[in-house]
Parts: C-alpha cells; structure tokens; sequence
C-alpha cells in the first residue's frame, strides 16, 4: 500500500481493491449505457407490439420508406465508429495530428448521417408521411408514423448529442487535452458513440428491413 | 376524438414551478369579467336600435320522442310525471322550439361581457334549460337541484372544456368559455341521457325559441346580418336580414321533419357563412 | 358486515372461497410459527449483564430446510391455483351452450344488451339495459365486455367476477348463478370523477320469471320508436 | 494489469491540518460532499413524507365521513372542497399525489437519495462518490422534479387523478379525467425524476465497484451496502423503461399521437405492461434497502453476526431478479392472456423463497443474542413482523383465482401499506435513528423513540389490519364514497375506526420529527461509535469531516463481527488489524 504523503493530499494508489480493473468514468459510462439498453429496449419492445397488434397499418419495406438511402447512411454511421477507433488508437500512440483528424472526421460523419437523416424526414413529410392522424392518407397509418418518427428521433436526438459531445472533444483535443496518459475522455466518447452506432443497426433493420 | 393539444403547457411548465412559489391561490375560476361591467349590451350605447323578430317553423310529423329509463335513478324519476322523455324535438302547432338563434355575421362592435351570470340548472336528471345561450366571458352557474351525483362534461373545439362535479344537492360551479362557439355539448356521464348544448357568442344578440318557435333579438344596430338558426336534430341554417334604423325586421325559419336524417349537425365547428348568399333559408350539411 | 367474503352465487365462487381458505390457513400456521420465533427470541434472549452472544455465522442444512420448503409450498399453491384459474377465465374452458350477452361499459354506466327472440346479439330485435344485468339462475351465461371510452372493470362480488373491460379489446367472462335474487354490479378500476357511482345490480331470475321478463322488454324494445339520430356529441 | 496511470484514480482523503475553506453555498447549497447531499435529500423527501401524509389525512376523512364538510376544510378552495366538501375528482387528485409523492418523493428518496448517498462512501472506505458533480445535479434534479410534481395542485382543473399507476386511456384523454395540465406536470416531473435516479444509481454502483478500500471485498461489505448496490441496479435498468413509457404518454397528451390510445391503433395494456415492467422492480427498489438497513441493526443489537450473510446476499439478488418477471401479477384481471396469468403466478410466488430465507436469517441472528432493545432495534423488530404479514398478503394476491375478488379492493391497500409503511417505513425509522448520530454528531432522544415506536405500532396495526377485512369484504380502493354500494354500507364504521386510528397514527409521527428536529441542536453529543458497531462509518468521527477518512482505511474482516473470540468486546471493527484489541468506547448510551 502506498501512501504518497505528498503535502497536505493522501493518494488512493492506482488500484485500490480488485474492482472491475476499469477507471471511474469508463465504468459510469459502461453503467450509464446499460441504461440506455433498457430505454431503447421499451421503446423497441413498444414499436414490435404496436405492430404486431396493426399489421395492416404498416407498409412493406420500402413501400414508404427510402430504403437504399437509409442503407448508405447506416455505412456512414458505421464508418463513422470506424473513424473514432482510429482517433482513439492515434492517441494511444501519441500521435495528436491523427487523433484531431480522426476526431474531426467522426464529427463530420455524425454530423453527415444528421443532415440525411433531416432530409429522409422532410421528403417523409412531403409526401405526406407524418406522425399524426389525420395528413396521412394511408388507413391506420398514425400509429406507424408515430412509432417510426419516436424511434428514429430518440436515435437522432442520441446522435445529436454525440455530435455536440464529439465537437466539445475535439477542441479539447486541439487544445492538447488529451494525451496517451489522460485519454479517458476519447475513451469514454467512443464508447457512447459506438454503442449509439449499434443501436442504429438494430432500429434500421426493425424499421427498415422488416 | 377531439382533442387538445397541450403542446403551450409543455412550455409554461417553467412558469407553473414559479407560480407555485408566486400565487398558491385558486387558478381555477376561469375567466371571471371584472366586476364594474355593466349588464348585457346596455354598456354599449346603440343609436336607433332595431330588433330582429320571427318564427321558427315547423313542416311534418315530429318523432316521438325516446324515452329515459330512470329506473336505476329513483331520486329523479320522483321528479318527473310519467316517463321522463328526451326533449330533443320540442314542437308548438306548426312551430319548433328549442332552437338556438343568434347572429353570426354583420357587427363590428365589441361586446362586454355581462356581470350576470346566466343560470343552467340539474333537476330530475335533466338540465334546464336544454338550449342555453351565453356571451363570452359571461359566467354560467351550474347548480345541482338533486340528491345525486352529476358531473359536467363540457366537451368544446374553440374552448379549454372541463369537466367537474357535484356530489351533493345544492352545489353550485361556476365557469365561462372564452370564445364564440356553437355550439358545447354539456354531458353528464353518470346520467348519459342527460344532454345539454351551449351557444357561446361574442356579443348579446341571440335568443332560443320557445315551442311556439318565436324569437326576438333586440337593441341591435341598424345594418345586414346573417341570421343562423340552430337545431340539434334538424341542424343549421341561415337567412339574410336587414334591421332598419328603429325598425323591426322578420325572419323565418322552416324546418322540416325529413332534415333529421340528412342533418349533420355542426357542433363546435362554425357554419360556413359564405354560403349563405345561395338560398336565404338553407340547411348547411356542415362537418 | 361478514368476516369472510360477501354471500357467493356462483358455480365457481366455491372453489375460489376454499382457495382462499386453504391460502389463509396455510399463512395463519406460519404467522404463527414466525411471529412466535420472533417473540420467543424478543424474550428468551433479551440482553443479560456479562451475558456473551454466541457468534454463529449460519448453519447450511437449516439454510437449505427454509429454502426447500417454502419452495415446495409456494409452488403447491400455484399449482392448485392454476386449475381454478383457468376454468374461470380461459376462453376455450368456458361453456358452450352458454347465453351469449353484451356488457359495454362507458363513462360511468354498464350497459347490457340481450337477443332477441333470435337468441342471436347484434341483430335487430336486441334490446339493452342500464346498469342493470338480468339473468336466470343455473344457467351459463357468457358475457363479451367492451369498453367506450377508458378502462372498466367488470365487478360482481357476489359472483366472483372481476375482469377489466379494455377499449378496443373484446373480453369474455362466463358466470352461472346458483342463487336468485338481487346482487351487486360494480366497476373495480378508477374511471374518472363518476368511478364510485357506477354500479348497479344483478337480478338473478328463475328460469320462467326471466322468460317473463325477457317477453317485456323484447316488447318495450320491439314498440318503442325508433332512436333519434345520434347527437353528435364526444 | 496496465502499467499506465491515470490521474482519474486519486482520490483526495481529509487532512485535519488543512481547514475546509469552501464558502456556504459550496458547502451547503450546491456541495458535492456525499454527505451533505444525503442530508439534503432527507429533508426534502421528510418534507415530502408529511404532505403525503397530510394527503392521506384528508382521504381517510372522506372515507371516515363520506360527504361529510370538513371543519375548515373549505380554505383548500371551490374547486377541490367547497364548503368542506371534497370532490370526487379532489379526492381522485389526493389518492393519485399520496401514492406518487409517497413513493417517489418520500419512501424513494429516503431509502437511496438519503442513504445509498450518506452511507456508500463510508462504507466501502471512500472519500466521495465517483462522481461528485454528477451527484449534486441528481439532487437538484430531484428538487426540480418535486416542484413541478407539487405545482400540480395549482393548475387549472387539479391535479393528476389517474392514480399513481396513471392507466391509459384515462391519464391521457382530458375529456375522460377533467384533468387537464396536471396530469402533465405529472408526467414531466416523473421523467425528471427518472434522470435524478439515473444519475444516483450511476454514482452507487461506479463508487462501490471501484472505490472499496483495500480489503473490502465484495462479501466484506455491511449488507446496507449490499441492498443498495442491488437497488442501484434495479434502478438502472427499470427506471429507463418507465422514462419511455412516461414519453410515450407525454407524447399522447401533448402532441395527440396515440400509442395508448385503441381509436388510433394505439394499445391500453401496452402502458400497463411497461408500466409494471418497471412498477415492479421498483416495489424492490422500495423495500431492498431496509432489508439491508434491518439486517445491519439487527446484528448490532443482538450483538452476534448476521446469520448466512452468504445466504443473505444471494437471497437479495434473487429477489431482484425474480423481480424482472413477475411485472404480470398486477394485471390478472387486465384482460391479458389467462396462460400468461398462470406463469406470472408461479414466478411471482417463487418470491416467497427468497424473502422467506431473509426473515429466517433475522430469526438466526436474533437466536442465542444478547438482545439490546434500543430504539433501532424495536424499529427493525418490527420491521420483521411487520414485513411478513405483508408478505403473507402478497400469496393471497399473488394467487390467481383468489385474487378475482381481492384485486383493487383494500386487501391491495392494506398489503402494500403494510410492506411499504410496515416494511419500508419502519426500516427508514431504524436507519434515520441508527444513523443520526453520525450525520449530526448528536443522539436522539432514546425514551420519546420508544414512545414513538409504540404509538406507531399500535397505530400503524389498528390502521392497516382493518382493511383487510375491508378487501375481502369485497370493498373497492380508489372509490370516493364506498355508499353507493349497498353492499358496502355496513362498512362504515368500520371505515371510521380506521379513519381515527390513521389520524392518530399521523400524530404519533409529528412526536418523532418534533424528537428529531429538537435534537439536530439540541441532543446529547454523539462518539463516533455509540452504537459500538463493526463497519468502517464508525471508525471516523461524528459527523465525518469532508473527505471522510484522514488516511485510506484498510479492512481485515466482516462487518459483523460482533462477540467474536478475537476481542474482548463484543464487537470488531472492520479496520482493527487482528490481534489488536478495538479502540476503547464509552458505554454505550442506550439501555
């Protein structure tokens, strides 16, 4: 046990009990994104019952939705993780000009899948697919706008928050704020990131596919 | 289904968590009028005023009306002699009443509301009146004259509706609806027979016919109205009239029996007041 | 005021009484035994001056004893549960030649609609009543619930019946009395302002007097004017 | 093992030599001191605790007196009492706010705001939480959720009247309830909520992963640490499905989409479903944590080990997770599939094993004692009987076709009252007197304690017992005026027993704050170990001083430890190195 009785501070050494062999944040983000699992969970759970019990209500893949679309943004998500390993493994190595480009790209890419994303519901909208009853021309289409627009915007609204967080990162990272010993907040972005890229995997074969 | 969009409430949630801290006081009484208006249109002064009269006729052999089963509501059926009926079609020789009468284009004053408020009562399970009309922002006291639990279900499109109760005789609520609207259908859901409708407008010229179909509106300004007569089995329709300076104008209105199975009857949504050029006495299938 | 249930009329209310019965028996030994331990400890082992405790950190086979029974005694009662439990609510164990009636409920009243002469529901000479539920006795008698506006629930305490009538769902619930006379109807789930106030009875007729009964109202039904055209109103 | 180090992993321990120069609001408002935040959580949800109560004062007259005017009551407004008289849809707003305020804004908090936040550092050897920051927003995250939820009562056409469970179609549709903005406030207030809890049980189950002091292995920590670190989890995972349905039905009520609703495709029992999916794990979210406090005392008092600590924790984690499939025993009558009625039965009545192991368990550790009968004690006593009679009214229930007649009756009422006054309540009144001494430096008063603790279980019985009798008589909970039912008209008297017995059952509580409140200031100086107890907030003084601990404790053994061959007290403290004999204590203060 060692107790560096520096001045007035005691330090915890580096790892004081065999705990999960995690620092502090990765552990609180790990927790925080078993959450997350739930919440999406409910809301899935909500969209396959809402569907089950309105077969007719929902339209055939592809029928309504731009499929291929959706499809080329799903890869620009998932290039998009693809990006933030390589800023995360840049800054393993030290090498900050990598991790701020990779970062950059990341923003970009998420940023990229927003601007689609807005413009797959406008198109919606205009022909008519909204989430309320009575625009819609389609019998019981409310219930499958509703479900669809819920389940894509939470989605949205998480991304929205990983581009803001991703920007907020990467100026740290302009400003040196990271190096290969303090990279807890990559590390922690990242893993918010990728499992935002995973739940979209999942909704867009629920929403899109099936 | 009607609904309200609560969206605004979302928004003030902010100021509610102050107004706690703020008010703590009743929110609830609604749109009082302040206490120094003067009564009805007397606080508007009118140069040579004019008044409207007519008739609402009636064409015909009016339905027997269905009758209420009160047997698991004794308090009431004491109330009443014989069996209670729905008073959906009241009917004079040749006349129709409980119609509701108002103006429904031609001012551009503003009407203060009245202090007074106007009185519906509950008693024996039915409201009285059936047809009530009232301002804007004029207060309607709802008593309760029986032993019995009612509740009041007023169910508007224009207007914030609610929904209360009386569970004890002798309780009195008090409440007004902000906007123009004909008309509100009132519902009590302990007693679903128990219907009443509300015409809300925004000024004092309306008037509901009595069997003998007769109506008056007066101390109105000289000029052109769109007159609209309101039934809710026969359904709208509206007449031109011309109310000269000190003068009295006529209007006729002429229902017939076999408007009841085409009739929508328009409630809450306005009628269409451009139509009323085509025919001066139309029925308006609104809805 | 009883101590035990409200009088039952139903075929099934007895089996639902001896459950109860069995449940509360089985409880009332074991608040017994527990309750008993916990004061005979509370006394027998109350603080004593230079009195050491004696630090026993468990005993496994004691441990698996208080596992393995309640284990086997919960699960017994379920099993016998389960039985009863379907006959009363499983759709594909309830009578076949049962009268077939329509329960809607509504803020805040039941309605009942009987056949007609056709035996047959939703055809012309239906005819319905309001919060009140008239039926023979010794016969099966299935009910379809439906629900207007928010949720009900169906509640006959005399009969053993409690189903929730669900908007947009269709529930049946079958009940045959054994007893004639006048029970209670009421509504088990909050509704609104008017929760309280709807209730209404259940006669329970003889065969004849429900025959009897059932002539009349075809009769009113059949006599009466046709329903005015629905004020659009809700 | 990772050669690497973070500065992530220093944690800042006290340094008496070094004054705590943080200025007021730092240290009492917007503090992040673990500590403090309990003790802003205790008020708030002690604050909350008494209007709950005060709202359950005002059914139980309606109940008492059906229609009776209350003296004075009509200062609370035309809308809600004119002339004393309540309202039906006054009365519906009342039972829905008792329910929610008392179990997310009183019993919720109590348990885990207050004690997962003063206890867990001091209990696993920390300074802080992992995260401090995150911590003082779950408390006033908590605040702002608690105002709005409270604001409710002021709002044009009342309150949410739905009942705390807050069924579609009836929460959503304006024109079904009468409730208009009320019945959104409660909605947005619980999504709030949901985000406080969500930040807490981060900050619980990170701090006791990660920040044990050396020696604290997992089956070394006091079971209180153990029944929140389960909490926690359930709290994790059950809080986000109720966020999702609470914006689902946000979504219905504001923005006129339908997921509740049947005209629009929408689906009444899929509310109900998450609804329990969540409501459930959430009954254990109220009742773990006294588990874990009762334990703790009861082994304090009875001066022996608890028996099977082993047995202990695993029974805690099974009634977790048992907890995650039996959400279908609240809805046997709901119209769901009868089959599904059958599994849910069986899971629901696994339960019993689990519980039935822990009540033996505190029968074991009270065997062979030496039973000291201070107030904690009698508290968490009770807290065992209490919690059976509770949990024997939960197999009637749990019972499929003996739940035909019982469901939404006041058998319901009375059982949950007894598991969540009996069981939850009682355990909170252990903990808050077990541990006052060490979050305010003072003791209570030992005599009024028990005077209060006499009044509360004969009143708390008188109150609750009856309504069994009530249920299986076949009265209906939720109903304003039970006399409309003939059926129900002889239980008047009865009703009005009860009625008189929960008043004084309210008073007897007013005794305990006025107690408490006096010795915030007024009561004797506590040791930092009055209680001569094991665990590691007692090695420390009274109050614990920022930072916690001067150096990193280091622990040999067990919390319960107590009468152990090793010492020659009848007590061990964790951290006491072996072969040496526990720190000299005054004896102790009560007797």
């Amino acid at each position: 046990m060692s107790q560096a009785a520096a001045g007035a501070i005691t330090l915890y050494p580096r790892r004081p009990m065999p705990g999960m062999g995690v620092y502090n944040l990765k552990l609180g983000m790990w927790v925080f994104l078993l959450s997350e699992v739930m919440f999406f969970s409910s809301l899935i759970g909500a969209y396959i019952i809402l569907r089950f019990a309105n077969l007719d209500a929902y339209a055939q893949p592809g029928a309504v939705l731009n499929v291929p679309l959706t499809a080329f943004n799903t890869f620009v998500l998932i290039c998009s993780s693809v990006t933030m390993v390589k800023g995360f493994a840049a800054l393993q190595t030290g090498d900050q000009r990598g991790t701020r480009l990779w970062l950059l790209a990341t923003v970009f890419l998420g940023a990229f899948f927003l601007s689609v994303q807005g413009i797959e519901y406008y198109q919606l909208a205009s022909e008519g697919f909204v989430p309320s009853a009575s625009s819609y021309e389609a019998e019981g289409a409310a219930i499958y706008g509703m479900t669809f627009y819920t389940l894509t915007g939470f989605h949205g609204a998480h991304v929205t928050i990983g581009v803001l967080a991703l920007i907020f990162t990467s100026v740290k990272a302009f400003r040196g704020g990271y190096t290969p010993t303090k990279l807890g907040g990559v590390e922690i972005m990242g893993l918010y990131w990728h499992f935002v890229d995973l739940v979209w995997i999942i909704l867009f074969t629920i929403v899109y596919l099936i | 289904m009607t609904r309200f969009t609560r969206l605004p409430a979302l928004l003030t949630l902010g100021v509610l968590a102050v107004a706690v801290a703020g008010c703590g006081g009743d929110g609830d009484t609604g749109g009082a009028p302040p206490a120094d208006a003067t009564e009805g249109a007397a606080a508007v002064e009118i140069e040579n005023p004019g008044v409207i009269t007519g008739t609402v006729m009636f064409t015909g052999t009016a339905p027997d009306l269905e009758s209420i089963d009160m047997d698991s509501e004794p308090v009431c059926a004491e109330k009443h002699e014989g069996t209670p009926v729905q008073e959906s079609v009241v009917t004079g020789t040749g006349t129709l009443g409980n119609v509701f009468v108002s103006v429904r284009e031609g001012l551009s004053q503003e009407f203060p509301a009245p202090s007074t408020p106007v009185e519906i009562d509950q008693s024996g399970c039915v409201y009285e009146p059936r047809i009530l009309g009232v301002q804007a922002g004029q207060n309607i006291t709802i008593r309760n004259n029986d032993a019995v639990l009612h509740n009041i279900n007023a169910t508007p499109e224009a207007n914030r509706g609610f929904n209360i109760s009386q569970p004890q005789e002798g309780m009195t609520s008090d409440r007004s609806f902000s906007a123009s609207e004909i008309m509100v259908p009132v519902q009590c859901d302990v007693h679903g027979w128990m219907t009443a409708f509300i015409g809300v407008t925004d000024h004092p010229y309306f008037a509901v016919t009595g069997p003998d179909g007769s109506f008056e509106i007066e101390n109105l300004p000289p000029g052109d109205y769109v007159l609209e007569a309101w039934h809710e089995v026969y359904g709208a329709q509206t007449v031109n009239v011309t109310v000269p300076p000190s003068g009295t104008a006529e209007a006729t209105f002429t229902y017939d029996a076999a408007m009841s199975a085409s009739a929508v009857v328009p409630v809450g949504d306005p009628v269409d007041l451009h139509d009323h050029h085509i025919s001066p006495v139309a029925v308006t299938p609104a809805g | 005021m009883d101590w035990g249930f409200p009088e039952n009329v139903s075929t099934f209310g007895a089996d639902i009484d001896a459950a109860y019965g069995a449940i509360f028996y089985a409880t009332a030994l074991m608040f017994v035994i527990v309750q008993g331990l916990l004061v005979y400890c509370i006394i027998r082992f109350r603080r004593r001056e230079g009195r050491k405790a004696v630090p026993i950190h468990g005993n496994t086979r004691l441990e698996i004893l208080w596992t393995v029974v309640p284990f086997f005694g919960v699960m017994f009662i379920a099993y016998t549960s389960a039985s009863v439990w379907l006959d009363i609510k499983s759709p594909d164990r309830m009578p076949e030649d049962a009268m077939e009636l329509s329960v809607t409920a509504q803020q805040f009243e039941w309605s009942v609609t009987y056949p007609g002469a056709d035996g047959q529901l939703a055809t012309a000479d239906d005819y319905s009543t309001r919060n009140e539920l008239h039926i023979p006795v010794d016969r099966a008698v299935r009910l379809t619930l439906h629900a207007q506006d928010v949720i009900h629930s169906f509640y006959l305490p005399e009969l053993r019946v409690k189903q929730d009538a669900v908007p947009g769902m269709e529930i049946p619930v079958w009940l045959q009395a054994t007893a004639t006379g006048e029970y209670t109807l009421g509504c088990a789930e909050l509704c609104g302002l008017g929760h309280y106030r709807m209730r209404g009875t259940v006669n329970v007729y003889s065969q004849q007097e429900f025959d009897t009964w059932a002539a009349e109202e075809a009769a009113i039904a059949s006599g009466a004017p046709a329903s005015l055209p629905p004020v659009a109103a809700r | 093992m990772s050669t690497v180090a973070l500065p992530e992993y220093v944690h800042h321990y006290h340094d008496p030599a070094h004054a705590d120069d943080r200025s007021f609001v730092r240290k009492y408002i917007f503090s992040t001191d673990h500590k403090i935040i309990g003790i802003q959580f205790l008020f708030m949800s002690l604050t909350f605790l008494l209007i709950g109560g005060l709202l359950a004062m005002l059914i139980r007259w309606q109940l008492g007196w059906p229609g009776r005017p209350l003296p004075g009551g009509a200062v609370l407004g035309e809308t809600r009492m004119p002339g004393g008289i309540m309202l039906p849809e006054f009365y519906n707003s009342l039972m829905t706010m008792h329910g929610t305020i008392m179990i997310f804004f009183a019993v919720m908090p109590l348990l885990v705001g207050v004690f997962a936040n003063y206890l867990i550092p001091l209990q696993v050897g920390a300074p802080d939480m992992a995260f401090p920051r995150l911590n003082m927003a779950s408390f006033w995250l908590a605040v702002v959720s608690g105002i709005l939820m409270f604001a409710g009562f002021f709002v044009e056409a009342g309150h949410a009247a739905a009942g705390w469970t807050s069924y579609a179609p009836l929460s959503v549709v304006p024109e079904y309830s009468g409730v208009y903005n009320g019945q959104v406030l409660w909605t947005v207030s619980l999504i709030i909520l949901g985000f406080s809890s969500l930040a807490g049980a981060v900050n619980y189950i990170t701090t006791i992963i990660n920040m044990r002091a050396p020696g604290m292995t997992l089956l070394r920590l006091p079971l209180p640490t153990w029944a929140l670190f389960i909490t926690s989890i359930l709290i994790l995972l059950a809080i986000p499905v109720l966020t999702g349905a609470l914006i689902l039905l946000l979504f219905d009520q504001v923005l006129g989409t339908g997921f509740f609703i049947p005209e629009m495709g929408g689906e009444p029992l899929l509310w109900q479903h998450m609804f329990w999916y969540f409501g459930h794990p959430e009954v254990y979210i109220l009742i773990l944590p006294s588990f874990g406090f009762v334990s703790e005392i009861i082994a304090n008092g009875a001066r022996k080990p608890v028996f099977g600590y082993t047995a202990m924790v695993l029974a805690l984690a099974a009634i977790a997770f048992l907890g995650w499939i039996v959400w279908g025993h609240h809805m046997f009558q709901s119209g769901m599939n009868p089959m599904l009625g059958v599994g849910f039965m069986a899971t629901t009545m696994v339960i019993a094993v689990p519980t039935a192991i822990k009540v033996f368990n505190w029968i074991g550790t009270l065997w062979q004692g030496n039973l000291h009968f201070h107030s904690p004690m009698l508290y968490s006593l009770a807290f065992v009987s209490m919690f059976v009679i509770g949990g024997f009214s939960g197999v009637f229930l749990a019972s499929t076709p003996v739940d035909i007649p019982l469901h939404d009756t006041y058998f319901v009422v009375a059982h949950i009252h007894y598991v969540l006054f009996g069981g939850s309540l009682f355990g909170i009144f252990a903990a808050l007197t077990y541990w006052f001494p060490k979050m305010f430096g003072r003791t209570m008063n030992e005599r009024i304690n028990k005077i209060h603790f006499a009044l509360t279980f004969v009143f708390f019985n008188l109150t609750f017992f009856p309504m069994h009798e009530l249920g299986v008589n076949g009265m209906l909970r939720r109903v304003y005026d039970y006399t409309q039912y003939a059926l129900f008209q002889d239980l008047v008297d009865l009703n009005r027993f009860i009625s008189l017995s929960a008043f004084a059952l309210f008073a007897s509580q007013l005794i305990y704050a006025a107690n408490y409140i006096w010795s915030l200031g007024r009561g004797a100086r506590a040791s930092a170990n009055p209680w001569r107890a094991n665990s590691l907030e007692w090695t420390v003084p009274s109050p614990p001083p920022h930072g916690n601990f001067d150096s990193m404790p280091v622990v040999y053994r067990g919390p319960y430890e107590y009468s152990s061959p090793e010492s020659e007290e009848d007590y061990l403290p964790q951290d006491a190195p072996p072969a040496e004999a526990p720190r000299p204590e005054p004896a102790p203060t009560f007797a």
